[in-house]
């Protein structure tokens, strides 16, 4: 078994116009920036994707808004995307946005194999529209269906030959539900390490979950927001 | 009055009002903006961990020049650092403990506060729509939500009312509201105004106000030592 | 912050008769052994149980139903006691069996906020009598809902004075769902490190979820299966 | 003829005849009994990685003397070990491995399976109640089920059915069922033989089913070597 594959561009090679693409990261941290790169330089069209933000403008996934590559897109926050705003006012794009806790939940609820669950969030709210609405104990509760997609594109610190990885610090984020959630998982990884060098405990995703795993060709990581403390403090 | 006070000066008066709201062993989920100045007030000797839902458990102050990691960024995707004990998770796992009433505390801003305890902070009806990120969930489950925010807008209007006027991010679920002039609490009654700013009265703190402050007791200075 | 508890009879002694209570552990495998034997020594009674297990006959949960505390029992199998069987006869115990991953799922909803999920675990067998079945996708699904316990008992490798938690191999299992599933939860540990001592992307449970940390009392671990294979092959 | 056979042959021949149905790459959880001696049987140059419901991804073989381990067990509670890549969760995140249909092959024992594929493993009505344990999630989510056990009971009673008669464990779930006399696919036309342990024939097979066996293309001899 071994799901290492060489090339960047082989890795998202079978990617068709309209597939549904979910993309892991917060922000730009633990973004999948070389395999987003290449799908861009594919210039894949017609995807529905699923990621809590859309990179920024000029950078990650702002590169596939850009591109004309994305025809709809579900997510919590686009609040970085200024050209975002412009494609809904052409009605370029489709954007449904949900509580954030909600996203998450969904996309695990979809590699959980649950097809919908119950959640407070949003009760009372225009995410609560259209949707049943039950009470349990005294309270109301949304009931909100899973989300699953075609391909995910993670991003992880560690991986080896049989798709186990490991995540590190905030990098984590939506990367492991995102891997379990979709048909094709493709593991972005900053080092392939050798099958037994993770630590059983540590391994964050199971290989299960993983049907390719790449190197990443991106060395450097982009900070969204530098904030520094003053020496001495 | 309050109105002589620097933008800077509101916001660092609010965020030393809310530390004092804290408890030894809290753990708190704090907004962008306002809330995210509250630890630099915590008082000595107290622990207070600090919930960032993007996954962590254990947020500490900004890094030092050099010391800046782009793997370690809190909900607002700022640079920030770890404490002892700190702990990373999944984003389901953090919602999970959000969710799930695991956070004694969550302070957010606002755009408007009703006397039903219903928040409006997420949208404005015909501008730029940039999403709701955590806070629908993080308001509808925390054991107790407080809003920390200038008591009106910059144009003077407004922010406390007696019915939102914007999109809600969610029903009956503030509890307490601090600004530069009061701390407001919400009852079942409508809004107890329980403190004052030294540099303001009753009477200023009502006519900034756009729904009725009962006062149900004697309304205290608001410490902001 | 300090959780720690000095003993484990402090760690136990506010269980009131009639506590709902979850046991961590798969078998005897990541059970808290010494909180069990202190509630045993306390005689709390009337407890309503839910673990996987209930240990063995005259072992961990076992001498629970042997002294008669326990009232009622969630679970998903109970092979490992004999005892069990005559109680039921006697009708001296409610006993619930419910699909091993509909525990562990209730269970993990309790803790995250979830009221209801649905699952297709046990469509068209006696688990789906009297619960809502749902088609999503062409497939049914049966409504189930959350679990939640006034207590805990959880049992870990390592933790802190903060109530991190590391748990080792196996013996992970149920125990992390319960943490997060109970108001008060409180855990056995086999070690106490200093705080910052537990890599925090190693850390299973984070402290939140746990209310008392106590060291363990029981130095051995007993193997339900001891399963040899013979040398050289 | 089968019968012929020791149980520890039986059990054997139909593990044997399980490992052949394995793939390079295929995650398999393994149910008690016979089912867990299939690995012994992988073909050399496989790569095959069992699941443990209990939280175990990538199960070894049993430990040698002295390396046993009462932290390493199975979800039959017996002690193992790890293998390169091993990795270790939550029964949560087990079940949602498995409900989220991410086994490839699940492989069980059985009291009773009939012609719609329905399996009944989990109690007999009077007897001492076990517990599904994690049957009843494994047979409804795994993309393939197979059902490894002796052909009739010790009795000589059949096991193969029209309709189960013993409460179930899932509807609809068997695809293939493997015993010492002969693998037989569940087809929407009821049972089809498939393959005859060489031992046999097709009459006897019938003979020991309780159910009607079609033989809807040549049946091959049960490769065992």
């Amino acid at each position: 078994m071994n799901k290492v594959v060489t090339s960047i561009e082989a890795a998202v090679a079978d990617i068709p116009d309209g597939a549904s693409l979910m993309v892991g990261g917060f922000g730009l941290c633990g973004a999948p920036d070389s395999l987003i790169a290449a799908l861009v330089r594919k210039g894949t069209r017609g995807l529905r994707t699923i990621a809590n933000n859309v990179g920024v403008d000029g950078y990650g996934m702002g590169l596939m808004l850009e591109a004309g590559m994305i025809a709809s897109h579900i997510g919590s926050y686009v609040g970085e995307n200024l050209l975002l705003e412009q494609m809904m006012l052409e009605s370029k794009i489709g954007l449904k946005l949900i509580p954030q806790g909600t996203l998450a939940e969904s996309i695990r609820a979809g590699g959980a194999g649950i097809p919908a669950y119950f959640t407070p969030a949003g009760i009372g709210t225009v995410v609560a529209e259209g949707k049943e609405v039950r009470e349990f104990n005294g309270r109301q509760y949304i009931l909100e269906e899973a989300l699953t997609a075609d391909f995910a594109f993670v991003k992880a610190w560690k991986g080896d030959r049989h798709g186990n990885l490991v995540y590190r610090k905030t990098a984590q984020n939506f990367n492991p539900m995102m891997a379990a959630a979709a048909k094709i998982t493709i593991a972005e990884v900053e080092e392939l390490v050798e099958l037994g060098a993770l630590e059983p405990e540590r391994i964050d995703t199971p290989g299960i979950y993983v049907e390719r795993v790449v190197v990443s060709e991106h060395k450097e990581k982009r900070i969204e927001r530098l904030k520094l403390r003053k020496e001495g403090r | 009055m309050s109105a002589a006070l620097t933008d800077a000066q509101k916001r660092e008066r609010i965020a030393r009002r809310v530390a004092k709201e804290l408890q030894d062993g809290y753990y708190v989920n704090l907004g962008i903006g306002i809330p995210t100045m509250v630890p630099n007030f915590v008082p000595a000797g107290l622990e207070v961990i600090i919930q960032s839902e993007n996954g962590m458990l254990g947020v500490g102050p900004y890094p030092k020049e050099g010391e800046e990691d782009p793997d370690l960024i809190n909900a607002g995707k700022e640079t920030v650092t770890e404490i002892q004990g700190t702990s990373y998770f999944s984003s389901a796992e953090s919602f999970a403990m959000i969710r799930g009433g695991h956070i004694d505390l969550s302070v957010l801003g606002a755009m408007e506060v009703d006397e039903s305890g219903d928040l409006a902070n997420w949208m404005v009806p015909g501008k730029m729509v940039k999403g709701m990120g955590g806070a629908m969930d993080l308001v509808a489950s925390a054991r107790r939500v407080i809003i920390a925010m200038e008591h009106t807008t910059k144009k003077g209007a407004h922010k406390i009312l007696p019915k939102c006027t914007l999109p809600i991010t969610g029903l009956k679920v503030v509890d307490t509201i601090i600004t530069e002039m009061a701390v407001i609490r919400v009852t079942p009654r409508g809004f107890v105004l329980l403190e004052i700013a030294p540099d303001t009265t009753a009477e200023e703190v009502q006519k900034a106000t756009g729904a009725k402050l009962h006062l149900e007791q004697p309304v205290r200075t608001m410490a902001l030592d």
